[in-house]
């Protein structure tokens, strides 16, 4: 992990709120791992002050490329989405434990699970399952039809199912309801999302899988302790915790708290 | 030549900039950046006797121009602390600050007798100034009897010397200062984050789970400055000055100020490399502003003789 | 129908937005740029009794996030102030809050009596609080009990509803709360600034002429949010809210605090109209959230029963 | 006085370290009184907090733009000196009591004396007093020959004597030098720069005058306190005092104390 400002090479909107900014710079070749994020500066100074953490949704290492995909919430995600082409950001990254490849696990399948702005990091994930010959089935929900995002890019890679929580597109309801009403077979699960959708994945979940967490983030390596979560064993006054920013930001199901 | 070293009591610091409490662990994270050799020495995250687990998350929140925080001294506890974060720093040629907590004077006594033992550590500073605990902290930290108390039995216990740490959250911050120094503390570290907190108007609820927050980072620096101001002309125990460091012409002004070495925290989690960055430019800028030697300018904001030095 | 209005002792207030004190003089000026009766109420410069000259320039410095200013209180003084500056805001249909200062208890009853009887004084706020001056202000504002005793006097010379004005610069602001209302305050208002300095790095010397200054504007919110929270949940008297203000969510995270109203200062310098512009976008803003009524998330934080309204 | 989002129409460099920034808004209308100043938001948001006092330097009423000339002192000039053709910044102004001119001094003859970034004003003046068929002798002091700006702008309004404190220009010295050494026949002085500069001014000249003066701001116009100077009447407790944003920034010579 480095810090460099990265120049914009461009950025468009790819649903109401929701952008896509590709960056440019030397630390993309160490974006090998799916699943890590950078903690970015959006603007010198002192507004916004501290880093914004945004997942890594695409990587083109011939190019020193990648892409992220955010929604604007507030501050800091409103001034990285005026940012044109040939503006620079500060980015820390890449930071965080991404997913988990297995290689002996070619031939085998991954099911995707991703909700909203957890979609993003699952992307790269999906094309580096494909290159290790691991066979992707996804599972995506949005709010509404208008909210889809990826889809054609996901669907290159697989079976894509796609829930809708008004039913305008694919499933109505949330991507469990896919999970309950469908019997999908496959060796690994793999999911980001809002924490209820977490929740609800590692309900109706059998085989091992991953998750990848949210947490408010300082530093974002580590040294703060503001991005703690409990490991399911954690006992009062224990120490036994886990670090979104550095441990995580994914972690295989069942080992912490959700 | 610019000089930037400086001597305080238990420290022989290579150049005035450390990191501060609680903003950079116990240093593995940041060594992953740059060479932990390049500081002026490192202060560690508090030290409690029991493990910590700290407060419920969200336990950051952004303001205008700082940040809240409640971690809540979470941490590994004393044992693990000596047998592991102690043993890894001895590897560096650095002064280590151990910040020591506690709910009661005797936590504060068993954990600085037993870190001032460790052979890397040249000094302890009593955290008697977090907000964001229910018990301890706090207390400690606005009482001046207490704290000169708490001062003196530590004192007794320590191989080291002791800087206290005041907070800024009190009235009177002069007579806290004067307290503790007459109880025989070694030093004074200052500025503690203020009580602040931050309500999410779409939940209406306060976005830390602790509700309040400590505020650090740019905001708080006019407070720190102006208490350094204070207490500086008050004590003849040397301050570690803190609250809101970004760039060198800061680290000036807490020298000026009074301050005898900084601490930078919050700067550090908007760049991994602040504290080695600020090094560099303090140096350049000292050439700049013709200043030869930091221990020049320590309280020029208030001392009557102010010869330029040339 | 968004509900604005605040009903608070001796304000009617048809909306919750008002300048603060020594931040809109007494009015004029800001008149040139919109009518005044779009104001919820107006608070207008401290009035002291004989005139003031209040500090040596410089008196403000800016700081990030924030400002440090060290007016002085200057003033022309009441006679000047019940002649001239208070019958020009007759034509205004706007409850006025006068901001009272002195040295001695006597002062701040001595003005409270006569500004309390011209025709259109709705409200006394006892300035407790000011840093900026050696004499008065900042004593009486860090001890229970000589605030209290100030509160008592002046509460009974008044012919208005009085409200204290809070120093931020203590350790328990929770025991001044409660000291001045058990004094009979009708209110509070909270809070003032805090005690800050900036050093010029060039010359090594503060930047204001009266060295320390009182630090206002977005930097302070979180202290403000913070002391506001704490302090209405242990009074029953309202509390017009101040620190910080440049938005309309920050005004709702005020009310949320517990605040009953708000005061806006340094936004005034920033942007003339900034008051009005409050005015409005609260409006919409709260269409926004669904609150239908301000007087519907006051302690919102803090409550335990908050049904959202709809 | 309004406030405005002004564009910038251009921007260039005068000297090292000095701008000159022409803006365009309907405010300019109002820009009549040479003396007057802006006082500018240099960027959105808190960073730098509050406006910042600048003169207006020139005004092209049909054009509506008008020009200022400032130098780079800290954050915020800084950050004025970035903005380019087409941004914008928010404008207050026109501020204060400009400087006086008398019709009835048609023929007779005005000296200016400028220092540094006390010049700007001067130059609006000037032009100002030669509509109104007032002869114009202009002295500016700087610091050496590269500091230099508008020179030709004034040699073409009537008799211009520099003087730079290396020499390396005009007469060495400052301006009061060439106060000194020449005998100049004037009816009425306009003086903008520097606090020592001011001073040496009233007690060189003889005639009646003006001095515009500088104080750090609040709020600009009159509400904060922020900008007092004493009058020289003024006693301990007394009330007379002048605000420098909205009662000056120019003074009748002798009025207040500088
Ligand atoms: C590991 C990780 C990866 C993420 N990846 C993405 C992604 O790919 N796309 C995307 O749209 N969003 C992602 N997020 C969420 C994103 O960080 C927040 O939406 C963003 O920080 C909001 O900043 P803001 O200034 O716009 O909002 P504000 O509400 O103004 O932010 C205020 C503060 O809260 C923090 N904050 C607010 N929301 C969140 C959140 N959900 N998680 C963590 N901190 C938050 C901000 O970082 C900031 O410190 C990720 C979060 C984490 C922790
Ligand atoms: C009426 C008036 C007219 C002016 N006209 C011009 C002009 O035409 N050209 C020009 O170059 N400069 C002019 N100045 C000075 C100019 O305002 C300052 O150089 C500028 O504010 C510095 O801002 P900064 O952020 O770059 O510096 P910083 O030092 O970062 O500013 C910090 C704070 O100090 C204030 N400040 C710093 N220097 C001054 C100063 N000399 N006067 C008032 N406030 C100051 C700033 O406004 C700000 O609030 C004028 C000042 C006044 C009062
Ligand atoms: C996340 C965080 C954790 C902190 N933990 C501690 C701590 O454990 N002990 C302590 O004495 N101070 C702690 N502090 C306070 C800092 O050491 C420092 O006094 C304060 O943050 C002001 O400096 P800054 O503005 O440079 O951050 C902490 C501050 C932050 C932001
Ligand atoms: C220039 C200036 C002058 C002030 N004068 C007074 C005063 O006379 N009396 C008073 O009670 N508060 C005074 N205050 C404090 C404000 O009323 C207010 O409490 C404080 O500035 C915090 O609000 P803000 O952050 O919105 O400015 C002054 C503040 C400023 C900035
Ligand atoms: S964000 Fe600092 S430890 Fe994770
Ligand atoms: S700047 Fe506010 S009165 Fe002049």
């Amino acid at each position: 992990m480095i810090v460099e400002d990265m120049s914009v090479i461009e950025q468009s909107l790819r649903a109401p709120g929701i952008y896509e900014m590709t960056l440019y710079g030397e630390s993309v070749n160490m974006m090998t791992t799916p699943g890590q994020f950078l903690h970015i500066k959006v603007e010198e100074g002192i507004s916004p002050l501290l880093r914004r953490p945004i997942s890594i949704c695409d990587v083109n290492l011939e190019k020193k490329e990648l892409s992220i995909i955010y929604r604007v919430e507030g501050k800091g995600t409103t001034l990285l989405s005026r940012k044109k082409s040939g503006d620079m950001v500060n980015v820390l990254g890449p930071l965080g434990k991404g997913f988990p490849i297995h290689d002996e696990d070619e031939g085998k399948t991954a099911l995707l699970i991703g909700g909203g702005v957890g979609i993003p990091p699952l992307y790269y994930l999906a094309k580096k399952l494909v290159e290790a010959g691991i066979n992707v089935e996804t599972v995506l929900g949005f709010r509404t039809a208008h909210d889809i995002f990826l889809e054609e890019e996901f669907a290159l890679l697989g079976n894509l199912h796609i829930s809708t929580e008004d039913g305008s597109k694919g499933t109505k309801g949330f991507v469990t309801t896919i999970l309950e009403q469908s019997s999908f077979r496959y060796d690994t699960f793999y999911s980001c999302g809002p924490l209820p959708m977490l929740r609800a994945v590692e309900a109706t979940t059998v085989t091992p899988g991953y998750v990848s967490l949210e947490e408010r983030m300082g530093c974002g390596v580590g040294a703060c302790l503001a991005c703690v979560c409990d490991t399911v064993h954690a006992k009062e006054e224990s120490k036994d915790y886990r670090k979104v920013c550095s441990d995580g930001p994914v972690f295989r199901a069942g080992e912490v708290v959700l | 030549m610019t000089a930037l070293n400086v001597q305080l009591p238990g420290l022989m610091l290579k150049n005035p900039v450390m990191p501060a409490s609680g903003c950079f662990g116990f240093g593995q994270e940041y060594s992953q950046f740059y060479d932990l050799n390049e500081l002026g020495a490192i202060t560690v995250k508090a030290v409690t006797v029991e493990p910590r687990r700290g407060n419920p998350t969200p336990r950051v929140a952004e303001t205008d121009g700082g940040m809240l925080n409640a971690i809540g001294l979470q941490n590994p506890g004393l044992d693990h602390i000596m047998n592991h974060e102690l043993p890894w720093l001895e590897a560096y040629d650095i002064p280590v600050i151990v910040n020591v907590a506690g709910n009661t004077i005797e936590d504060y006594m068993a954990v600085t007798k037993r870190v001032s033992q460790a052979k890397n550590v040249s000094a302890v500073e009593l955290n008697i100034s977090c907000p964001n605990v229910k018990i301890g902290g706090i207390q400690f930290g606005s009482d001046p009897n207490i704290a000169a108390e708490l001062t003196r039995k530590v004192v007794a216990v320590s191989k080291v010397p002791v800087y206290v740490k005041l907070s800024p959250n009190v009235a009177d911050i002069v007579s806290m200062a004067k307290a503790v120094e007459a109880a025989g503390a070694d030093g004074l570290s200052m500025i503690n984050t203020l009580v602040g907190m931050k309500i999410d108007v779409k939940t209406g609820k306060p976005v830390i789970a602790n509700k309040t927050g400590g505020l650090s980072g740019p905001a708080i620096k006019p407070v720190a400055i102006r208490m350094i101001y204070q207490v500086s002309q008050a004590v003849s125990i040397p301050i570690i000055g803190m609250g809101g460091i970004q760039t060198a012409d800061d680290i000036l002004e807490f020298l000026m100020a009074g301050a005898s070495a900084v601490a930078v925290g919050t700067a550090n989690f908007i760049d991994p490399y602040a504290c080695p960055k600020l090094i560099k430019s303090l140096t350049q800028r000292m050439e700049e502003l013709n200043i030869c030697d930091v221990t020049d300018i320590i309280g020029r904001s208030w001392k009557t003789c102010n010869s330029i030095p040339s």
